[in-house]
């Protein structure tokens, strides 16, 4: 897994994905004493879109982003997530930098990173399953 | 100088610009459309000079070019190439036609006026007669409410227009009289140069009569120089001493008024005397 | 790398006003600006105080020049860090900060902007040695060192004429900058800035002459 | 060891108005200072009011202001009014300045269609809230000709205007926010304020700074400076005044009167600057 | 002196309508006429007099051939090369030319008519007035009709309009296309009474007439042209004697 | 009439939002949770954000309840918030072709490669009122297919039904950015939507209108920086992207009236076909700060149009059909659709009309209701002036008829 597919995973995971396993972590000293070296920031991220008809770029409109930058055991752990919500932005942060510094709780984020993807995989298929079946299907005279 | 106006190679080609453009158009080829680009050569090395008190007629068939080279002596587009001099600006030492646009809008205050064909697009109709001319005074710095209207009057009773009128809507207006106000308009800071696009053109024969013999008499009287486009051989005798035939953007032959009509030279010039006598 | 970056970061902190301060500097500017040849100051940092002028009205949508004499370069990073001004050659840019005195060539180039667009005009923030009001132009102090000038200021925010002495910029720079607000409203807005703080405004809307010496 | 939560913290306060944004405002008015009565763009945030509201004159104020400040803001003269009770709220929450009634003890004016009846000193700023800023707007709809004609200096179609109101009507019909040239360069619309203010503007000691944040847009008027209504020679500038009114709460008679109806058809008249008017009431 | 001097004048017209083909009007001219000579061109019917007036007046363009016209300022000019805009200066100064028909001023009053054309010859308008009053008066135009539109007029009348126009300021050359021939007698008399002072005041003059009489009471030469070129050139009653042309002209 | 403005204001304002908060937060029936808000009212929440230019669902729930459900405030309120949060970062361009669809229908063609996919919609049942209570409606829906099958796409789909991770999917499920980034940090122009057989990217109409031959080719070499219109101010001649923002932020009713008066327009003798209505989620990437490459940080949902006209003009080449682009946060096709519709309007216009400028100055709601709003503040001492003129008129009039 490279390090920009862990942090989409990251940005991915629920709260509730992200919170126990930071938490625990932390309190373990797994993570040392980590060092908010960014603190969570709410923030805007203008979508730039890239248009069919003149392949022209233009600025969709502002995403409200939350990002954040920690230091554990000597390794930056960054992390931007969707909506407003300093709590999990901290936590998906941690989990990057254990992750970047090769702590045994690697494994654990690893871990994490792998449901979170198998969720994704499992919604999106649901979701198409619900969706395909409006699909209008003209019969072609052959 | 003699001139008060100077016109140099002037050229206006729609579309691509370059060399290219420029071969297969023209009268020898019948067209002004380059077989190339597809570019329109509208107008190509035209040239020539207008004294104090002379008028130069341009005529040719609609397309030929010649509203083409009003418009860009005018200000009202930018030629592709050439160059243009008026004795009233620089000494005429300045190309006006590479003036910014700031610079050539200001010509037309008081330099280089136009009477264009229809007087919507010299005056603004739901401004009163004297509104009209007060916007040319009030840009050349008029601001004395009397003296604009003195000088309103003075310019409505040169070009014949009924005081009366003057504080009525020019939309209110026939189309005759209507052009009277455009003319006023043009002449209120004694412009030097004076073009005319069509000045009569769409007004009924007896209506444009009189706006004939109006301008004939403004012509002489005042000692401009003016360029006259018109298409038609009678507005052109009344009016001018010189004239210039174009075709397909060329200008095909100049000569004397009374030359052009009875010994024209180029056959298209022939064609066009022998329509218009015939 | 490293190194490099802990020396820079001092130089940035010398230069990045806090928000406070550039906002009471930035009132001061409002205030000379408006009142050309009267003379205010700003706060004196830690680095030159022009710089510090700058820093307090660049960011990213700024592309600003610094002019810099030899041993001065950090200074021009430290701005760019502290603002994340883009850099751009002098003549492209929409600020420049002269913390060496510019060649009248160099004002030249600037960019005026045009009547339909008098914004982008450039603003010159000039370091100068000194700055003094003048009641009347008197004869040149010999014993100054450098250049030294007298500009008679009129104009909006000028109730007749004001004079201001200026040391450290060469005339040739002021005759460049009166040709370059000539053709108003295109033009150059400038603040000549003291090492002390002490700060002038010339916006491009005043006439300036120079009194002393000839040209 | 601290949680998750204690780590992330709280983040700081938060403003209406970003340290960014002022940057630009202030970079605005400088230029705005430097080509009297040019419309400078600017990136126009949206503000915590409507738009019309005065968010031009709100930005403005808020690149402006400091701790240091004591600052009065009006709406028709008025410090008590809605909408001037609004902003000051906006403003001295967020930068914590002081606010002031006093015209002559305030170093800032935020104002919507009046200048103060006390003349303004040098150490003071007004900042006029403009709803719309163009005045070329009367004779042109197109808002790129209306700029060419600022650049090109065409007003041309503006004296027309003049003219025939005068023709039509006797009189300069134009009232409040009349045009005015700007240091004989730059026509603007001095927002709403009265004729009666526009005097006030011309070789003032203060500076004005114009906020148009729906129109994005700023503009000035430097201490100093000609501001001339749009005049004939021969056709002298009118301001309102009604022969024998009277504020009937100080006796004003110089002072700009508003109307006050009663439902008999009988009218008062009170002054529209309600600080001027109760000094004035103090004195006698 | 000579006023005009032609040499070598040819002129071709080329119908560009009718196939190109080309018409010789004139094949070589030669002509002078000197300062207050009265030189009287005739011919049969399109024998190309009046071709050769109007080359000089350039109301033709000259095929080939000069046409030097020494004005008042002494300097030969080759008006068959001269630039339009100063031939067009000429015929205000130098160049007067009265042709049988009145060129037509249509909705301008008989006064304004020669009064304008002084005015264009430099004269101060109040002047060109009292001049043109003169010279009507003296044409024996009717003072009712000065202020009527010249479409009024009759032939005659505006024969003689036409000659006061053309004479009000008189020019060096004065170029005349059959100008009494709508006339009565007694107007016919006034009109050549006056042509004859303006050839005693020094005018130079080159004429078309149709009547023999005119010519020999006028002209102090006669050149005769038979198909565009010169076939007699002398005094008026020698050429006239040897000339066949007695035949076609009525007496 | 008691004359105490000095400090009467000022309470009032207190007392007058006193009875909104006292409505708003108290009040006899259930507080209404955000995510009833999302759940419920998610058309509403889509309009807000699409108006407020900000895609953050649980602020636009919050300000649609505190505005007691008036779009038009709440995306007022969205946009006042934009301006207290910094901007951090623009997105690396994301290409309109990795848009995921859960709706896609075109009405330009009967059965379009890809073919039609009609989604969640209502379009094509009846407009009633549906007055059944609420528990006979749940028992219906359970009794209904509990777990509807989903249909293969026979043709586009991989061998085993789904995607792969081969298929240059990752293991979340979503194409990568390096699957859409080249070397050089620039996406990939030009994307062949459904090159990959991806059910949820079917190509796009426009791929094969030009590979018919039958479009005006739009594209050029350049690629001019977007306008950023929350930066720079908005004004006739700025570049179309600035255009198309505008009219992603614009209030929903003032563009659909734009498009409606416009398609009106004498002249006009036919509308435009709309060749794609999708719906569906876009990826929004930003840089990894520590290493460079695009980082998917979240989706949004956005709704889009690419929409097909007639060239009729004179000037214009009449063997071909041009087209007009339309996107906007959220589900909302009547917007995305008249966006579509104006943009190609407004293109070949080519500055004829004010139409341009009406798109670019009077569609934003904010300015809009602001300005109307205004209307509501005091003008005592304008409207004093204003009464000053007319006496004066009267004064002058009176003067003229005595003379």
């Amino acid at each position: 897994m490279t390090r920009e597919e862990r942090a989409e995973l990251l940005a991915a995971a629920t709260p509730d994905e992200l919170l126990p396993l930071a938490e625990r972590l932390l309190q373990s000293g797994d993570l040392g004493e980590p060092t908010v070296l960014h603190p969570p920031e709410v923030g805007m991220v203008m979508l730039t879109v890239r248009e069919p008809v003149a392949e022209e770029r233009f600025h969709l409109g502002e995403v409200l982003v939350t990002s954040c930058t920690v230091e554990v055991a000597g390794a930056a752990g960054w992390s931007m997530r969707g909506g407003d919500d300093r709590v999990a932005a901290l936590a998906a942060a941690l989990l990057d930098a254990a992750a970047a510094a090769g702590l045994p709780a690697a494994r654990d984020v690893h871990a994490l990173c792998a449901a979170v993807a198998e969720r994704r995989a499992r919604e999106d298929a649901a979701e198409w399953a619900e969706v395909s079946t409006t699909r209008v299907a003209f019969e072609e005279l052959t | 100088m003699s001139w008060a106006l100077k016109v140099d190679g002037l050229g206006r080609v729609y579309g691509e610009q370059g060399p290219r453009s420029l071969p297969g158009t023209g009268p020898e080829h019948g067209t002004s459309v380059s077989p190339a680009t597809g570019a329109v050569v509208a107008a190509w090395d035209v040239g020539f000079e207008v004294a104090p008190g002379e008028a130069l007629g341009i005529v040719g068939e609609s397309g030929s070019g010649k509203s083409t080279v009003m418009r860009c002596v005018a200000g009202d587009e930018r030629p592709s190439r050439g160059s243009a001099y008026l004795s009233a600006y620089d000494d005429g030492r300045t190309d006006v036609l590479a003036l910014d646009d700031g610079a050539r809008r200001r010509l037309r205050i008081d330099r280089v006026a136009v009477v264009y064909q229809d007087p919507a697009a010299g005056l603004d109709l739901d401004t009163s007669a004297g509104g009209n001319i007060a916007e040319r005074l009030t840009a050349a710095g008029g601001r004395h409410f009397g003296r604009i209207r003195e000088r309103a009057a003075e310019l409505l009773e040169l070009t014949e227009v009924p005081l009366s009128r003057m504080d009525d809507p020019v939309r209110t207006f026939s189309g005759g009289m209507r052009q009277r106000v455009q003319i006023a308009k043009a002449l209120a800071n004694r412009p030097p140069v004076l073009l005319l696009d069509e000045p009569t053109t769409g007004l009924d024969a007896s209506v444009a009569a009189g706006v004939l013999d109006l301008l004939r008499n403004l012509l002489e009287r005042l000692g401009v120089a003016a360029v006259v486009v018109s298409h038609d051989f009678g507005v052109i005798e009344m009016l001018t001493r010189r004239v210039m035939v174009m075709q397909h953007g060329r200008v095909v032959e100049t000569g004397l008024t009374d030359q052009l009509l009875e010994d024209p030279q180029h056959p298209y010039s022939q064609r066009l005397v022998a329509a218009a006598r015939g | 790398m490293t190194t490099t970056t802990v020396t820079g970061a001092a130089y940035v902190r010398a230069v990045t006003p806090t928000a406070e301060r550039a906002q009471a500097d930035f009132r001061v500017l409002l205030h000379v600006l408006s009142r050309p040849g009267l003379l205010d100051a700003v706060h004196p940092g830690n680095g030159p105080a022009a710089l510090t002028v700058a820093a307090g009205l660049a960011d990213v949508e700024v592309p600003t020049a610094v002019l810099t004499g030899p041993g001065e370069e950090h200074w021009a990073r430290a701005l760019h860090l502290a603002t994340s001004a883009p850099a751009a050659p002098p003549e492209t840019a929409r600020m420049v900060v002269a913390l060496r005195p510019p060649a009248a060539a160099e004002i030249t180039a600037l960019t005026r902007g045009d009547a339909l667009h008098p914004e982008f005009g450039t603003r010159l923030i000039a370091a100068v040695s000194a700055l003094s009001q003048e009641n009347e132009a008197e004869p040149r102090d010999e014993h100054m060192e450098g250049p030294e000038v007298v500009l008679a200021l009129s104009g909006p925010g000028v109730p007749g004429t004001r004079r201001i002495r200026v040391s450290g910029l060469d005339r040739a720079v002021f005759n460049a900058l009166a040709a370059a607000n000539a053709d108003f409203p295109a033009g150059i807005d400038t603040f000549l800035v003291a090492a002390d703080g002490t700060v002038a405004g010339l916006p491009r809307s005043t006439r300036i002459e120079i009194e002393n010496g000839d040209d | 060891m601290r949680t998750v939560t204690e780590l992330a913290g709280t983040g700081g306060p938060r403003g209406i108005f970003d340290e960014l944004s002022k940057r630009e405002v202030r970079r605005a008015a400088l230029t705005a200072v430097a080509v009297p009565g040019y419309q400078v763009p600017f990136g126009s945030r949206e503000m915590p009011v409507a738009r019309g509201w005065g968010s031009g004159g709100l930005q403005v104020t808020l690149a402006l202001v400091g701790p240091g400040d004591r600052l009065k803001v009006i709406d028709q003269g008025e410090d008590g009014g809605v909408n001037a009770a609004n902003l000051r709220r906006l403003v001295v929450g967020h930068v914590g300045c002081e606010e002031e009634t006093d015209t002559r003890r305030a170093t800032l004016i935020q104002s919507r269609h009046r200048i103060p009846e006390t003349p303004l000193r040098a150490d003071q700023t007004l900042v006029l809230q403009v709803p719309v800023p163009e005045p070329l707007r009367a004779v042109e709809h197109d808002v790129r000709e209306q700029r060419r004609m600022h650049a090109q200096e065409d007003y041309a179609r503006m004296w027309v205007g003049l003219y025939e109101d005068l023709v039509r009507n006797g009189v300069v019909t134009k009232s409040a926010g009349y045009p005015c040239m700007v240091n004989g360069r730059y026509l603007i619309s001095p927002t709403p304020i009265p004729r009666f203010d526009v005097p006030k503007l011309d070789q003032a000691e203060h500076l004005t700074l114009f906020g148009a944040g729906r129109e994005k847009r700023i503009y000035a008027v430097p201490p100093h400076t000609r501001v001339e209504p749009l005049v004939f020679e021969d056709v002298p500038f009118e301001v309102e005044h009604t022969p024998g009114a009277a504020c009937r709460h100080c006796g004003a008679t110089a002072s700009y009167l508003v109307e006050v109806p009663s439902m008999d058809g009988a009218v008062a008249w009170v002054c529209s600057d309600t600080d001027f008017c109760t000094r004035n009431r103090e004195v006698r | 002196m000579n006023v005009l001097e032609i040499r070598g004048l040819v002129k071709t017209f080329t119908l560009h309508t009718i196939d190109g083909r080309t018409v010789g009007a004139l094949h070589g001219v030669d002509l002078d006429v000197a300062r207050g000579e009265h030189v009287a061109l005739a011919g049969s019917s399109g024998a190309g007099k009046s071709s050769l007036l109007r080359c000089v007046y350039r109301t033709y363009v000259p095929t080939a051939g000069r046409i030097l016209l020494r004005t008042s300022e002494g300097t030969p000019v080759d008006l068959a090369a001269l630039p339009d805009s100063e031939v067009a200066d000429l015929r205000g100064r130098e160049l007067g030319y009265v042709s049988q028909f009145l060129r037509a001023e249509p909705r301008r009053a008989v006064l304004d008519v020669v009064a304008r054309a002084g005015a264009a010859r430099g004269m101060d308008p109040e002047a060109a007035r009292d001049s043109a009053a003169t010279a009507l008066r003296r044409l024996g135009i009717d003072e009712r009709l000065w202020a009527m539109h010249t479409t009024v007029l009759s032939g005659g009348q505006k024969q003689r309009v036409n000659l006061a126009a053309g004479t009000i300021s008189p020019p060096r050359l004065l170029l005349l296309d059959e100008p009494v021939s709508a006339l009565d007698p007694v107007n016919r008399e006034a009109v050549l009474a006056m042509i004859a002072d303006l050839t005693d005041a020094g005018v130079a003059v080159l004429s078309v007439f149709h009547d023999l009489d005119a010519i020999e009471r006028l002209a102090t030469r006669v050149v005769v042209l038979e198909e565009g070129r010169v076939a007699a050139d002398g005094p008026p009653a020698a050429v006239l004697r040897d000339s066949e042309l007695n035949l076609e002209v009525a007496r | 009439m008691g004359y105490s403005g000095a400090s009467g204001g000022h309470e009032a304002v207190l007392a007058a939002e006193k009875l909104v908060e006292r409505r708003r937060y108290g009040g006899a029936s259930a507080w209404l949770g955000i995510d009833q808000i999302t759940g419920r009212l998610g058309l509403a929440v889509d309009r807000v954000m699409g108006e407020g230019g900000l895609w953050a669902p649980e602020l636009a729930a919050r300000a649609l309840r505190q505005a007691e459900g008036d779009v038009q405030e709440a995306a007022q309120l969205i946009r006042a918030h934009r301006s207290t949060v910094p901007r951090v970062a623009y997105s690396e361009p994301v290409h309109a072709d990795e848009l995921r669809i859960s709706r896609r229908i075109s009405p330009a063609f009967r059965n379009p490669p890809g073919s039609q996919l009609l989604g969640r919609t209502l379009d094509y049942v009846g407009r009633l009122l549906d007055l059944m209570p609420e528990d006979q409606a749940r028992a219906r829906l359970q009794a209904a297919d509990p777990s509807p099958e989903p249909v293969p796409a026979a043709h586009d789909l991989t061998a085993n039904g789904h995607p792969t991770a081969n298929d240059h999917v990752t293991a979340n499920g979503h194409p990568t950015a390096n699957d859409h980034v080249t070397g050089n940090g620039h996406e990939a122009g030009g994307h062949d939507g459904g090159a990959h057989g991806d059910p949820r990217r079917p190509p796009r109409l426009l791929r094969l209108l030009r590979s018919m031959g039958m479009v005006v080719d739009r594209r050029t070499e350049g690629d001019p920086e977007p306008y950023d219109i929350t930066r720079a101010p908005i004004r006739p001649g700025v570049p179309r992207s600035a255009r198309l923002t505008a009219m992603a932020r614009a209030e929903t009713g003032a563009l659909v009236h734009l498009w409606y008066a416009n398609t009106f327009q004498p002249g006009r003798h036919n509308h435009e076909f709309p060749g794609e209505v999708r719906h569906g989620a876009l990826p929004v990437r930003v840089r990894h700060p520590l290493t460079g490459a695009p980082v998917t940080v979240t989706e949004v949902r956005v709704t889009e149009v690419e929409t097909i006209d007639d060239l009729d003009r004179a000037e214009e080449d009449r063997s071909r059909l041009d087209l007009g682009y339309g996107m906007c946060f959220g589900h909302n096709e009547r917007k995305a659709i008249a966006m579509a519709g104006l943009d190609l309007l407004v293109h070949r216009d080519a500055g004829r009309t004010g139409v341009e400028q009406e798109v670019l100055l009077t569609l934003d709601g904010i300015e809009a209701s602001g300005f109307l709003e205004h209307l509501k503040l005091p003008h005592y001492v304008d409207f004093r002036s204003v009464l000053d003129r007319k006496r004066a008129v009267r004064a002058a009039m009176e003067e003229a008829v005595a003379r």
